[in-house]
């Protein structure tokens, strides 16, 4: 592991991974979970894997938001639903 | 190791820890910003990277996250648009550092490349990430209201 | 719908598949015949695309 | 089966599981080590059939047939999401109220539009010679789509994305992967077998034989199971809604 560039976009995706874990929040979490794919991308370049950068980011920078978002409100909008007929 | 790796290294490493830092931390609407600084660190270390390595099709890397990064921000600032017309977020400053970023990134890589298509690659590349981001930005401090049902 | 709005209509794709056809040629770093014809199709493909959604957005 | 024991059953599997794989691991080839007798196969095996990309000559080529796997479970999960998000006999659909966009942005979202969508289709049509194929591009257009709900309104992508054409689409893509398969098996040879076309000339868009034509139908079907998805997605968070239980 000579490579400096490798050991940095190790240490990123390690860091991001964790911190995404720890936050609780679904909808900070698809923030950070947004920044996790960009960093796992410039692992995967980092690692001369590009096909597999571009996939990461072609679904994790709007896909997987839009997916995640798009769920959390569902849930919400149902809560308030379910909170205004009690 | 030569110069352009060791660019792309203090790029990435600083930037995106910056982001990190960012976007675990503080208000959402400091969150948001942190996100779509991801794209403006993240986008000029690829374009370095390819030029490490010497790869031209890397580019295309950055290319897409230039057309996707601004994309994703849009789809935080669209669906989080109640929770942040609140508290908008007013931080003009990275997002200004970030566009000056790519901007240089793009000049000197151009710089260096034989004129022709991968200069207009480039600066194609440059243009919708930096405009994308402000753009993003300014999505983020209000630009998308009363989005209530839609 | 009129010969005018007809004519605005095709200078419009027209314009959207030039300025498209332009990025695609700076897309690719090698030209020739297959390369040109692929890239006109995904241009024209593009172009209409980008008048549907200007007109579902502001109208005809 | 109570806690206790239950905590021990996972602690026991962990374990093992750990051992094993710390063992895997001792025995791995070092880290950017010169030693790479897979690689060495597949590369002159791509270079063989004048495919640029060698990772798409594994997966379109080599692998072809775990990529129709990929493809019949990326078409599976979005079958189950339309059923599953369909509307239901006590569910209503509201009109969403447009929401309020400032003009740069909606100006943003009409030029990126197209721009992304030849992005996308520059990336599947490229699969053989840089980085990308079918998947990537796919993705990257069906995203081109949905930034008119993103940057615009819910009511203007609904206009432009009849979602019943996109799901022919799907399925037709579906079905041209497995022709392009079976027509292998009728020149007499196997399965996705790429002897069909010429491999043509190194780093051109007509090189690497069925591989552009695999690519294309791969585009097709991940950009229409995408916007199919999506669509349901939409479609509850936006539009259905629970009737009330009066």
């Amino acid at each position: 592991m000579a490579d400096p560039v490798v050991v940095v976009a190790l240490l990123l995706v390690a860091g991001s991974a964790t911190l995404a874990v720890a936050v609780r929040d679904p909808v900070r979490q698809a923030l950070v979970l947004s920044v996790l794919g960009v960093v796992l991308a410039v692992l995967f370049t980092v690692l001369q894997a590009p096909d597999v950068g571009l996939s990461q980011l072609a679904v994790g920078s709007a896909v997987t938001p839009l997916l995640l978002l798009l769920t959390v409100r569902k849930v919400r909008r149902r809560g308030q639903r379910k909170g205004r007929e009690r | 190791m030569n110069g352009w790796l060791l660019a792309a290294a203090v790029t990435l490493g600083g930037g995106l820890t910056a982001t990190l830092w960012g976007v675990t931390t503080g208000p959402l609407g400091r969150r948001v910003v942190a996100q779509n600084l991801a794209t403006a660190v993240a986008c000029p270390g690829l374009l370095l990277l390819s030029q490490a390595y010497e790869r031209p099709a890397y580019v295309d890397l950055a290319l897409v996250l230039a057309v996707l990064g601004p994309v994703g921000t849009l789809v935080f600032a669209r669906l989080l648009s109640d929770e942040l017309t609140g508290h908008p977020p007013r931080a003009w400053w990275p997002t200004w550092t970030a566009a000056a970023l790519g901007t240089a990134v793009v000049l000197a890589l151009c710089a260096v490349t034989a004129p022709g298509r991968a200069t207009v690659k480039l600066l194609v590349t440059g243009a919708l990430l930096v405009g994308g981001n402000v753009v993003a930005g300014r999505a983020l401090t209000g630009g998308i209201r009363g989005v209530r049902g839609g | 719908m009129t010969r005018r709005s007809t004519r605005l209509a095709v200078a419009e794709v027209l314009a959207w598949w030039v300025a498209l056809g332009g990025l695609w040629l700076a897309f690719i770093n090698a030209v020739d015949t297959l390369e040109l014809a692929v890239g006109a199709g995904a241009a024209g493909v593009a172009a209409l695309a980008a008048r549907a959604a200007r007109r579902a957005v502001t109208g005809p | 089966m109570n806690r206790r024991f239950r905590l021990w059953l996972v602690a026991v599997g962990s374990a093992g599981l750990a051992a094993l794989l710390v063992a895997a691991c001792l025995e791995l080839p070092d880290f950017g080590g010169a030693w790479h007798p897979y690689g060495d196969r597949a590369v002159r095996a791509s270079l063989d059939r004048h495919t640029a990309n060698t990772v798409a000559s594994v997966n379109f080529d080599q692998r072809a047939f775990d990529t129709l796997g990929e493809m019949t479970i990326l078409f599976a999960a979005v079958l189950g999401c339309v059923v599953l998000l369909r509307q239901t006999r006590d569910e209503h659909r509201a009109r969403p109220e447009p929401a309020d966009v400032e003009p740069p942005v909606r100006r943003y979202a009409l030029i990126v539009l197209p721009v992304a969508l030849l992005t996308g289709l520059y990336v599947i049509a490229h699969g053989q010679l840089s980085p990308g194929g079918g998947f990537q591009g796919g993705v990257v257009a069906a995203t081109a789509l949905h930034l008119l709900y993103l940057g615009a309104d819910y009511r203007a992508l609904e206009r432009i994305r009849p979602v019943g054409l996109y799901e022919v689409g799907d399925a037709a893509a579906a079905c041209a992967y497995l022709v392009l398969g079976l027509a292998g098996v009728l020149a007499g040879t196997a399965f996705l077998a790429n002897t069909l076309l010429p491999y043509g000339t190194f780093n051109t868009l007509s090189s690497g034989g069925t591989v552009p034509l695999l690519n294309a139908a791969i585009g097709m079907e991940v950009a229409c199971a995408v916007v199919v998805l999506l669509a349901r997605f939409l479609d509850q968070a936006v539009e259905i809604e629970e009737e009330s239980r009066a």
